[in-house]
């Protein structure tokens, strides 16, 4: 495991404060999409972000509003944090027409393209081409946008990602490769899915620039954001990061027997390092808030989840007839059986 | 023999468990198959009968793990690969269609590829897009390659078994929404249900209702209101893509004069263009009426229930068929 | 409107041109396109005029390559990627169906993918088993692709061009033996060939042999041959799968009673099923013979020449089909 | 470029001799292949061997006859060396029903399954899991074989080349991957077409030994492959070898273009260390045979090649029905258009 950076905080209190609250929104809304589930208010495959927080919101908390980001179904955190609307994730993740696409995508196929979002994909490793076709775009018309490429430790073992971070290297691609190494494929442990279980190593045949890091601790997460961002702007050049970190939750919403690849002991010593309660103990230690003002602020973000929940799901499920929209952009599609 | 009452799922498992046992070249990999026991279920307690390397979990690497098991095949061993649902064989088809399937044929019967490629095809409940697949007709259309996809828990378990000892590449089609599907299975070391047999499955004079897999059962569903009617609908079970049963299929439609085939892939293209085009061109003169198709809408698979439903046939649509046939 | 006689090859590159002259946005991806100016030939003098990066020369790793373009795709870019053959294409299915067909649709409308696939498909001269797939009937089944494969110059310039235009995923197949086919090329900007509308390129009032891509100059031939014993037979190049011109096709079969679908993929479960069906269910009572079809054989293509030769469909192949429909 | 190893010669006048004969065998083979082409009496692709001899000459050298070996379509040296018979060789090249694969394969598809040649294939990084596969299935009965697995430097892209390095290192295939590098992926010069040029570093992410050598002196490539082969049999591990070679010939017979992608110094520079002239030096050097000798062996296999390819020549073409066997082992196709 990659070690905490050592703390030097350079946060405002309303920045601190602002990560907290993200961190906690994405907790409870994850915790409110399991329930969803479990209602049978969802269906299909649906992936939570619990325990992972960290990283989203470090990294994309130091982007530029017109970098483009990508990544695969785990995705309702970046959905939200990158501005997509909660309560049309919600509805997308409950099928209903107010869904970010409108019921066709489901929890595995969010996407906020005006804010930059990229989605949002099921089929492991497959996305990863696309988000550098996103920075090579960018690249292309002379931008200087930096793309951010989430994929999981799972999804590095992929051909396509190779082929990727080849082409990444051989044309500059401003692109941030971020593993999310949170030690399991489903309910494949790490070492028994990857033959090195480095898994930053996989930048060195390609000249790319690559590295292991916390990915707990959102501060840290912070300070090498802006280190990689930076570099990755400026020398429009791709970068690999290993983030470590861990899934507190099981696989998907069905995933009902851990105990098949981990013991609760594991998990609760993960839960040590639990990225709500590190950032927490700071904004304690520095007097940012008050322990009354975190329960004050649980109390408002359960409300606010509570409420994004209670109004996707007065919306209606989409009409039948919707089922032919949008397959291409200018022609209809054959109808019926 | 043994006639057990058990599920789809149990029958898949007791196929492996026999040929396992019978021969120690058999061997199982894919994704979360062993200490995971399988996204679905169907490999539970083989890590633990067999042990690695015999249930080995592999990264999810579908074209490696193809190509490994090709090769392995080809010095002797008889893979089955999982594929965790055969939405993701679709990263594998240049393994499967360029070399599992043509090794016979470009070594010119030098070497020969015994593997059988197995897992659920098909929308199971809301797993949308990417993940919906009906696969099994585009194998269909590769030579070298043998496509089977049984409805029934004991076609699954004879077939299975029947796939692992062939020669050839075994593209063995389950449904997801089978494996809970009960039936009763002779549990015995050489029931093999032999390729190429379509089954008549309901015996009827008005209509032939021709699909395989899960639409099997949406066609019983389909001429158990019809008959409610007075309309006697057959119902043929294909079983077998690749080979093809026409004499079955045809003998069938000789008999009603009406055909409908009935298929969960894409309308357009699917492989039931094929068997309807089969039967327009050799049942010509046996036909009262066009043969009917019926197959899923012509669009991605949508995640919202009730679109989903739309795009999956239900009896509904073949009993909507079978009127077009002017009944 | 300058109308120039060139070869399939020459109106291609210049459709390209025209395309990159017109839009920045369009660049053109591929192995082997830029330096060594394309295996066949097909991009040649592009690196020179355009340069690095809108003739871009890739590493062999036809996923990534499709994938990447997909991305930029969606964020505005034009790309054309060419496949050195279709064959090729094999690898990079799963970006191709599960990735650049499925996004508009998965994004309900939020993005777009005005992406072209380009690049021969077929049989050309005994590049044998892995190098001589028609891939095009497989690309016709899925949603969210537009499918085509012109025959003559003209309309591989105007449907190239209007391929570029087009905001969705388009497979454009070209024929490694059409390359050198001369004709009458339309040159001008705004030249654009509409996708889904088929066209009746011998008129004839017996039999309607219907093609596209190298089968509609077989079919001429056969047409010809068969023109020397009276039987008038029409040619109807299909042009576009996806969309399919149904109404052309009707129409015609409507007029002579009589079809024979021709296509050089294997011959079961290829798209001319598809075709074939649907004449079928449509125009069953105007049929005076059933619908046949002239496919390659269903075999994996073979080296030899003289094997190849018996396995691509020919002339003779589609008159011994015109016999069978009773002329 | 690797430097050339020193030459402290353990190989016996026999072995010298031995090797140099099938050098030129090879060179002279090739070179009859390309006029076959010219004349018309071979079709579609064709890739010849010529400049790269030492690579497989020395390579093979050094295994044992029950050792597997998988290559792509550049593949008439390997079928050579593993004792097909050359008349069969030139034959399948020819599409003649006396060919290895009866006309079926072509030069891009040979084998010769008895003697552990698994071919011949036509889909650039196609074969590689393929190769990994026969190395599982020996390790899987617990035989000591090892499995020699050939790949070009375009092919080392290919995601399927990862996947597979991945699950060699997983689960311990003895399994060697040797990149080719002739410095060109048909007409793409290597800085086009790989992000970094030391591919040998495709090792490293997999924990897979690996390493970069000299591919024309085949006395310094048996003494590598003595070493590495020792390694995998004895450990049961794979290894990655970067072989430095050099193609003097076109990409294929159908290349005629080569100042597209390079010069003609380059290659009169690159034929200064022609694997046959270097041996020829070290053979006259060491007094193993006379100038006299070494012409008049030239001149034997001169004869011996044209025997060959008439003997091929004088083969008839396959039966037309021949077109519907073995596309199974125990069922016939259907027949017909
Ligand atoms: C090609 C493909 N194969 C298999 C799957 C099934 N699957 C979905 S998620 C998953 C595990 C991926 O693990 P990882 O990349 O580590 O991401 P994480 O779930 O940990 O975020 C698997 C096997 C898939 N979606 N796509
Ligand atoms: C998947 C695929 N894409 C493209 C090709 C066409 N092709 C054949 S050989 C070749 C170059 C391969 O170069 P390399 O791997 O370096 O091998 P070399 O020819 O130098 O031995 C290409 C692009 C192919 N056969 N397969
Ligand atoms: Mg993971
Ligand atoms: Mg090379």
């Amino acid at each position: 495991m990659a070690q905490p950076a050592e703390l030097t905080i350079e946060e405002s209190p309303a920045v601190l404060e602002e990560l907290y609250r993200q961190m906690l929104f994405i907790r409870h809304f994850e915790e409110k999409c399991n329930q969803v589930y479990r209602m049978g208010k969802a269906g299909g495959y649906l992936h939570v972000y619990i325990g992972m927080e960290a990283t989203a919101v470090g990294w994309l908390s130091m982007l530029r509003k017109d970098d483009y980001v990508i990544t695969a179904y785990r995705d309702h955190a970046q959905a939200l944090l990158m501005g997509d609307d909660p309560v049309a994730v919600m509805a997308e993740i409950m099928g209903r027409r107010g869904g970010t696409s409108r019921g066709k995508g489901g929890s595995m196929h969010l996407y906020d393209i005006k804010n930059n979002f990229f989605g949002g994909w099921g089929i492991v490793g497959g996305h990863i081409p696309l988000g550098a076709g996103l920075a090579f775009g960018s690249k292309y018309k002379g931008e200087d946008r930096v793309t951010l490429n989430f994929l999981g430790d799972g999804a590095s073992n992929a051909g396509v990602f190779y082929e990727t971070l080849n082409m990444a290297g051989l044309w500059d691609l401003p692109c941030i490769f971020l593993i999310e190494n949170n030690e399991f494929a489903m309910g494949t442990r790490l070492e028994y899915h990857a033959a090195n279980v480095e898994l930053h190593r996989k930048g060195y045949p390609f000249g790319i620039r690559h590295e292991r890091m916390d990915g707990m601790d959102v501060l840290a997460v912070r300070k090498a954001a802006r280190r990689i961002i930076d570099y990755v702007r400026t020398e429009q050049r791709p970068y690999l990061v290993e983030v470590m970190n861990y899934r507190f939750a099981g696989h998907g919403a069905a995933d009902n027997d851990q105990s098949l690849y981990r013991t609760p002991d594991e998990v609760e010593a993960a839960k040590a390092r639990d990225p709500i309660r590190l950032l927490e103990r700071v904004i304690l230690d520095q007097g940012v808030l008050t322990q009354e003002q975190i329960e004050a602020i649980h109390a408002e973000i359960e409300d606010q989840v509570q409420d994004i929940y209670e109004k996707a799901d007065a919306m209606p499920f989409p009409d039948p007839e919707e089922v032919y929209d949008n397959v291409y952009t200018d022609m209809e599609v054959e109808k019926g059986h | 023999m043994a006639i057990k009452e058990m599920t789809y799922r149990e029958a898949v498992r007791q196929a492996m468990v026999d040929e396992m046992e019978r021969d120690p070249n058999v061997f199982l990999m894919g994704e979360d198959i062993g200490r995971y026991q399988g996204t679905f279920r169907v490999t539970q307690g083989l890590f633990n009968q067999f042990k690695q390397v015999r249930v080995l979990d592999t990264p999810i690497t579908e074209p490696g793990i193809v190509g490994l098991a090709t090769g392995a095949a080809m010095v002797g061993l008889r893979p089955i690969v999982e594929m965790m649902t055969m939405s993701f064989s679709i990263l594998a088809l240049d393994q499967i269609i360029n070399h599992s399937a043509k090794v016979h044929y470009m070594t010119a019967g030098q070497a020969c590829v015994p593997l059988v490629i197995r897992g659920p095809g098909g929308a199971a409940n809301q797993l949308s897009a990417q993940h919906s697949h009906s696969m099994e007709g585009w194998y269909a259309h590769v030579p070298g390659l043998k496509v089977v996809a049984p409805a029934f828990p004991a076609d699954a378990y004879g077939m299975l078994k029947t796939a692992v000892r062939d020669d050839n590449p075994v593209i063995f089609t389950e449904h997801p929404t089978l494996y809970g599907v009960k039936g009763e299975v002779p549990v015995d070391m050489d029931y093999l249900v032999p390729f190429g047999k379509a089954n008549i499955v309901r015996q009827g004079s008005d209509i032939s209702l021709i699909a395989y897999s899960k639409m099997v059962h949406v066609c019983l569903e389909a001429a158990e209101k019809l008959a409610g009617e007075g309309i006697q609908a057959e119902v043929v079970d294909v079983r077998s893509l690749l080979p093809l049963d026409v004499e079955t299929i045809y003998a069938s439609v000789r008999r009603t004069h009406r055909a409908v085939v009935v298929y969960e892939d894409w309308r357009s293209g699917g492989f039931g263009a094929e068997i309807a085009a089969r039967i327009g061109e050799d049942c010509f003169d046996d036909l009262d009426a066009p043969v009917g198709r019926v197959g899923g809408l012509n669009v991605p698979m949508p995640y919202a229930r009730v679109l989903e439903l739309q795009c999956i046939p239900n009896a509904d649509d073949v009993i909507a068929a079978v009127r077009k046939a002017g009944l």
